[in-house]
């Protein structure tokens, strides 16, 4: 009897599933019929099975890989610094007058600040290497990290402190005792904004500036006319993006078990 | 967000260029240069407009956004081969030659008290370049195959805007970079080193860059750039019985200092360009060169893309 | 929040106190574009880093020769078309997935493919399909609008009090009508909170768009003005564009604040 | 008009989620006469709500049927008004569209919604309030909105779910006594949950004991108070004091047996 | 050891934000003695919250003092220990690392820590949820790993604001006898905050009632109760009935001057 409900679940499950991808699956063959039947200029849109070909050949022979590589560790030393100058700047503009007085105004100016329009200026003061990459990503996700984590602990629960207050907390451990505990579901928040916002910047930056890197895979396909290359610098990006996201999550999740 | 021109009942013709002054077709942005074309205002309206490289100038062809545009080696083979254009394209002119032995052809710099002198010195340094994958970038690799060199490992190609070249060579972040005719005058006069052009490259001129025009445009507008094709050549004669006009107006239109554009507009410091004709037997020539550097997969048959019928008979 | 002490010094007379509090509030821009001005022609050379006031002074420059506003009414004009269709079809989406799920079947699996594709890298496909221009900016400042617009109202949508919706049943709406009467007003203060999030993001695709094609908008002379070496004029273009979109965020918000009276 | 008798009958809810089943209400059968003030009290979680919901006509019911002067319903009517715990006014709309929600539903023409809802705003002691939206009221207020908005579409019956549940004590009982007027005034059938047995003894005519979930009739009693006299003269006497024990005794025996703790 | 009498003197309080005064306390006296359970009754609003917070050293009074075992207190401290209406649980930890908190900061070691953190658990019965995170809990289980925490650290003055004011009716009576029996068995000082006037008479020794805002003693009921017996012995009983309308009279007359209706 068990596995009679199993089984009927099972199918109830797969009927979901189908239900949830039949629209993706009825584009998909609409594309590689619409390609293959030249519906649609080859160079607009290449077969399906082309990119996917394009995508297996790149990644065999390593240029994908390569690329792929440059660009998280470009996205992700930015991403730590921001973390980093974020995180300590916020928590103690919420919590320190005098910071908070310095930072507030600074935030409010600089946050609106479309960053992507500084990789002109990154390009003439760190050239066009790594660094400037990287400062600037750094640079793009230090204000939602930093708003984030400002706003979060600045939202930490009075009575939390009063509690932790009337046990014997100090002044000084209170921040590690309560304030950074209590704060760290928004500042993983900012964490959570910045990530996309990496790669954004990266990516642009990589199209713009050369340097290798997915991004540079991408523009170069659309350089050569390559469309497949195109397609498939886009397949990785999403899965680098996707990768990247659950990652985080799951860091989240074990990070944050108790919420 | 269609700003149509003027308008009338004449047909508009979309050009995109990129690069000021060297591109000959830039002039044609210049409104005292228009007036000197007879046919335009009546037998077609012209709509000028710059990108910042010639694939994104093949991309607006692809999307119909341009009707023509001015393309280089590389971007002109690969979108024929990869037909980038719906319904491909057609050269309808030459704009410059490279390597033409009384003219100016790509020149790659070093600093001047630098120890890189010769194609040799180049191994292991890094070499500046506009784009990878495009014409420019191709002398380089001829020549390096040429001495020994492999390209993709025994140097480092940066990708540099040409106006940052010569402080990013100034202050080391390369040890060489190339340079087209505009950006040479400054090279020169900081006296900077040249490690080797493309002279010593090819054994003979070639075509370099061209306008060309996407097939749909042509069959759809003919007439029209028939009559662009008399005032084209019209122009280039102009500007070469007019130089000195021609030298102020370019400088003050495209806010150059006119030092810059007179130390080598129309002279021997320049490309040789006077005739704007297609000569087909150096074009194919270039193309299979092309092919044998590896930046398109395999050459083709120029005559099917490239045409003079819409130039005038007779020389310039 | 106890830091208002700093701002309003109470041995101050009260009229003044608007003021000095305004002032002391401004210092830290100050302070920093003192720093900008001593670092700039010093540690830096001015070619490179031009100090505030010559940035400044560019920038009024451009602004009153009227230079930059082609630039940026094109600009201005691509982010407000891009943002204005994703609000329409965002909050349509957002509202129908809530409340039907043949609607959610056909569209959750190419929003959550679309998800983590940082926008910006699409350009360059934006790019083989409608050249470079206003259709490709447009379409980038849209797809990556979407997303938070789709997402907030989508959640209010799904989350709207069920006593609210049983509220409008009892006293006679059904149907559609309760998708106009109950559920889209109460929805609104998320969708308001998607517009706000996107916003700064449709300047970020803006730029993103222009900077790697495009020939012209605020984004092409910011990098036009870079490529011959004109820095002055790239910080002012940088300046232009950073107040507008400082603008953008604060105008909405009044404007937030003024539709949401009950919120 | 006979107006209002609920007729409830062998009434079963379950409710499923995935593989779980709760069942929620067991064969469960009632009259409320047209006009009477019925209370139910039950321990937390035996189907008071519920049962209430499925009244209104929001849930169906998984068998039984309920009836509204005879006729049978199906899904909500206007028939049947309910006041929410936590008042489910529209945020959007001032106290004054709220109020007149029911009326623009039902056709009523511009004048006379207005009236109507004045009407209903004055007798809540509300005017002066009309243009306030929602957030701008205190809790007090708000349920007083609640029941101005219900009222003012005039359905026979008024299904009240712990309405005074979210207010502190004082508050709680002028509200009290204020429906009890309106009750008075303009005679309708209400149904008024609550787990406050001095509540339910002081508001109404009957009170229905239910047992733990799932949720019956466990014992009813009349109410057989003087209600000519004051809150204070009420809750004195010792009629209030031996009604009051007794239903708490009844509902203790079924809480006893709660497992929470 | 003279253990937590708590004495109030000359007590005022003034809120002061941007050019807006509001007096909350008005100079209140009473003291409460070591041992005792005192309740605070109030209309909403008059000061009750705004006075326990004053005696666990959270705010500062504007004048007056409060003095503990006669010594006058300067902020918080671990003598007095705050059971907060909405739990104040650290989210981040699990129930026995809650009611180890107080310990960890008074530098308890590890392993006494953990033995009084179970006592306390145990007493609670909680015992089986030890590694449960406070929003796997229950309110009622929440209230009760609050009271652990804040009774495993030993202060010797309970404050207690409005604890069980968000629970239910008889998870609320189950609290209600459980800290009367902890407060038998371990005898502390209780000073506990609620609206309800039944619980005030159940539970504790003496009750006051505070004015309308600004709040200040109104009169004082000595509670004589026999709390041998049962609960349901003690709230059937005369005595306790008329304790409580003297208690309820005393707090009408301040919440019929109520304005929030
Ligand atoms: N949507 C639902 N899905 C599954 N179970 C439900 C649902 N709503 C209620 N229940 C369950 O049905 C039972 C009755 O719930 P109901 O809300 O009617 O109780 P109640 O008497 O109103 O409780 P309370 O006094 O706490 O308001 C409970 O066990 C509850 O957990
Ligand atoms: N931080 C504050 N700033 C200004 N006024 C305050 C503040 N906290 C409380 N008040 C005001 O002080 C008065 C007393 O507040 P308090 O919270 O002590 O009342 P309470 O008796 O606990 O009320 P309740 O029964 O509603 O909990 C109220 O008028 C309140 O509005
Ligand atoms: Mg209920
Ligand atoms: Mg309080």
């Amino acid at each position: 009897m068990g596995v009679s409900v199993s089984r009927g679940l099972d199918r109830e499950r797969l009927v979901d599933f189908g239900k949830s991808v039949y629209s993706l699956v009825i584009v998909l063959v609409l594309w590689e019929l619409v390609a293959q039947l030249g519906l649609i200029h080859y160079y607009f849109l290449p077969p399906l099975s082309d990119v996917l070909g394009t995508f297996v050949e790149l990644t065999l022979s390593g240029r994908m890989l390569n690329a792929a590589w440059l660009t998280l560790q470009r996205a992700f030393v930015g991403l730590f610094v921001a973390c980093a100058l974020g995180v300590v700047v916020g928590v103690l503009s919420a919590r320190n007058r005098l910071v908070s007085w310095f930072f507030d105004p600074i935030i409010t100016i600089g946050y609106p600040v479309p960053v992507i329009s500084l990789i002109p200026v990154f390009m003439l003061w760190f050239g066009i290497g790594d660094v400037s990459k990287m400062v600037l990503v750094a640079v793009g996700c230090f204000w939602p990290i930093a708003i984030n984590a400002r706003n979060a602990t600045r939202g930490v629960d009075e009575n939390l402190v009063w509690s932790a207050r009337m046990m014997g907390t100090s002044d000084r451990r209170l921040l590690w005792k309560v304030i950074l505990p209590a704060a760290a579901p928004g500042i993983l928040t900012g964490i959570q904004i910045a990530m996309p916002i990496s790669l954004i910047i990266t990516f642009v930056f990589e199209m713009v500036a050369g340097g290798g890197g997915l991004g540079a895979l991408e523009i170069q396909g659309v350089r050569s006319f390559e469309s497949p290359q195109v397609y498939a610098a886009i397949f990785a990006i999403m899965l680098v993006g996707y990768a990247l996201d659950r990652g985080l999550r799951s860091i989240r999740d074990r990070l944050l078990e108790w919420t | 967000l269609g700003l149509g021109l003027g308008g009338g009942g004449s047909s508009t013709l979309g050009l995109a260029f990129t690069v000021p002054v060297e591109n000959l077709g830039s002039l044609l942005d210049i409104p005292e240069i228009q007036d000197q074309a007879g046919n335009l205002g009546d037998a077609y309206q012209l709509e000028v407009s710059q990108n910042s490289s010639t694939p994104d100038s093949l991309n607006q062809m692809a999307a119909g956004e341009v009707d023509m545009a001015l393309l280089t080696t590389v971007s002109y083979a690969s979108a024929v081969q990869q037909e980038a254009v719906p319904g491909n394209i057609s050269m309808i002119a030459t704009d410059f030659w490279d390597a033409h032995p009384e003219h100016y052809g790509f020149t790659i710099y070093s600093k001047g008290d630098s120890d890189v002198t010769e194609v040799a010195d180049l191994e292991g340094k890094k070499l500046g370049v506009n784009s990878l994958g495009t014409g420019i970038h191709a002398v380089y690799v001829k020549r390096l195959r040429q001495a020994d060199i492999d390209p993709e490992n025994d140097v480092q190609f940066v990708e540099l805007p040409f106006p940052s070249f010569t402080s990013a060579i100034k202050d080391g972040r390369v040890d060489a970079g190339i340079y087209p005719a505009l950006f040479a005058v400054q090279a020169r006069s900081e006296g900077f080193n040249p490690v080797f052009s493309s002279q010593d490259t090819w054994d003979e001129e070639y075509p370099f860059a061209y306008m060309a025009a996407s097939n749909s445009s042509l069959d759809e507008k003919s007439d029209a750039f028939q009559a662009f094709g008399e005032d084209y050549r019209g122009i280039v004669d102009y500007a070469f019985n007019n130089r000195d006009e021609v030298v102020s107006l370019a400088a003050e239109h495209f806010e150059l200092p006119e030092s810059l554009v007179d130390g080598f507009f129309l002279t021997e410091q320049d490309y040789y360009r006077e005739d704007v004709r297609i000569d087909f037997e150096r074009l194919q020539a270039a193309m299979d060169e092309m092919a044998n550097l590896g930046f398109i997969d395999e050459s083709f048959d120029v005559q099917q893309f490239a045409t003079n019928e819409y130039l005038p008979q007779g020389s310039s | 929040m106890a830091h208002a002490d700093l701002t309003a010094p109470e041995t101050i007379p009260e009229p003044l106190q608007g003021a000095v509090a305004f002032v002391v509030r401004w210092i830290p821009l100050l302070v920093l574009a003192a720093g900008w001005e001593l670092v700039s022609g010093w540690m830096v050379p001015e070619a490179v880093l031009p100090g505030p006031i010559a940035v400044f002074a560019e920038t009024a420059d451009l602004v009153a020769s009227g230079e930059v506003f082609a630039d940026l009414f094109l600009s201005v004009f691509r982010v407000a078309v891009g943002l204005g269709a994703s609000i329409l079809i965002g909050v349509a989406l957002g509202i129908g997935m809530a409340r039907s799920e043949p609607v959610e079947n056909v569209f959750d699996v190419f929003l959550s493919l679309l998800y983590p594709i940082p926008k910006t890298a699409l350009v360059p496909l934006a790019i083989l399909w409608l050249g470079v221009g206003t259709s490709t900016a447009v379409l980038i400042v849209f797809l990556a609008c979407l997303l938070p617009i789709v997402l907030n109202s989508y959640n209010a949508a799904s989350d709207v009090d069920r006593n609210l919706i049983w509220s409008a049943q009892m006293m006679g709406t059904d149907g559609r009508r309760l998708l106009w009467k109950v559920v889209f007003p109460a929805t609104i203060p998320e969708i308001m909170t998607g517009v706000r999030q996107a916003i700064p993001i449709a300047f970020i695709a803006l730029v993103s768009a222009e900077l790697i094609a495009s020939n012209a908008g605020i984004g092409h002379l910011i990098l036009a003005a870079g490529q011959i070496g004109n820095y002055t004029q790239m910080f002012a273009a940088i300046v232009v564009v950073s107040a507008t979109a400082y603008a953008a965020v604060r105008g909405f918000e009044v404007l937030e604040s003024r539709v949401m009276v009950w919120a | 008009m006979i107006n209002g008798r609920v007729t409830v009958s062998d009434l079963n809810k379950v409710y499923r989620s995935g593989e779980e089943e709760t069942k929620a209400i067991d064969d469960l059968s009632f009259e409320v006469e047209g006009g009477e003030f019925l209370t139910v009290v039950g321990p937390s979680g035996c189907g008071k709500s519920t049962l209430l919901y499925l009244i209104a006509g929001f849930l169906d019911p998984t068998s039984g049927t309920i009836a509204v002067d005879g006729d049978p319903i199906s899904g909500p009517g206007t028939d049947r008004g309910v006041v929410f715990q936590d008042y489910a006014l529209f945020p959007w709309r001032t106290v004054e569209d709220n109020v007149m929600y029911g009326l623009e539903e039902n056709g009523a023409d511009e004048d006379e919604r207005r009236e109507t809802a004045q009407r209903f705003i004055d007798m809540m002691g509300l005017s002066g309030h009309e243009e306030k939206y929602p957030k701008e009221l205190s809790g007090g207020m708000k349920q007083r909105v609640a029941l101005a908005r219900t009222l003012a579409y005039d359905p026979k019956i008024l299904l009240m779910d712990e309405p005074f549940g979210a207010l502190d004590q004082p508050l709680r009982e002028s509200l009290q006594d204020h429906l009890l007027d309106i009750w008075r005034d303009i005679g309708k059938t209400v149904v008024f949950i609550t787990h406050d047995v001095e509540e339910a003894v002081y508001l109404s005519e009957r009170v229905m004991v239910m047992t733990n979930q799932p949720g019956t009739r466990k014992s009813v009693y009349d109410i057989d108070l003087d209600r000519t006299r004051s809150r204070e003269e009420v809750i004195t006497s010792d009629a209030f004091a031996e009604t009051k024990n007794e239903v708490w005794k009844s509902l203790h025996e079924e809480t006893q047996q709660d497992t929470r703790l």
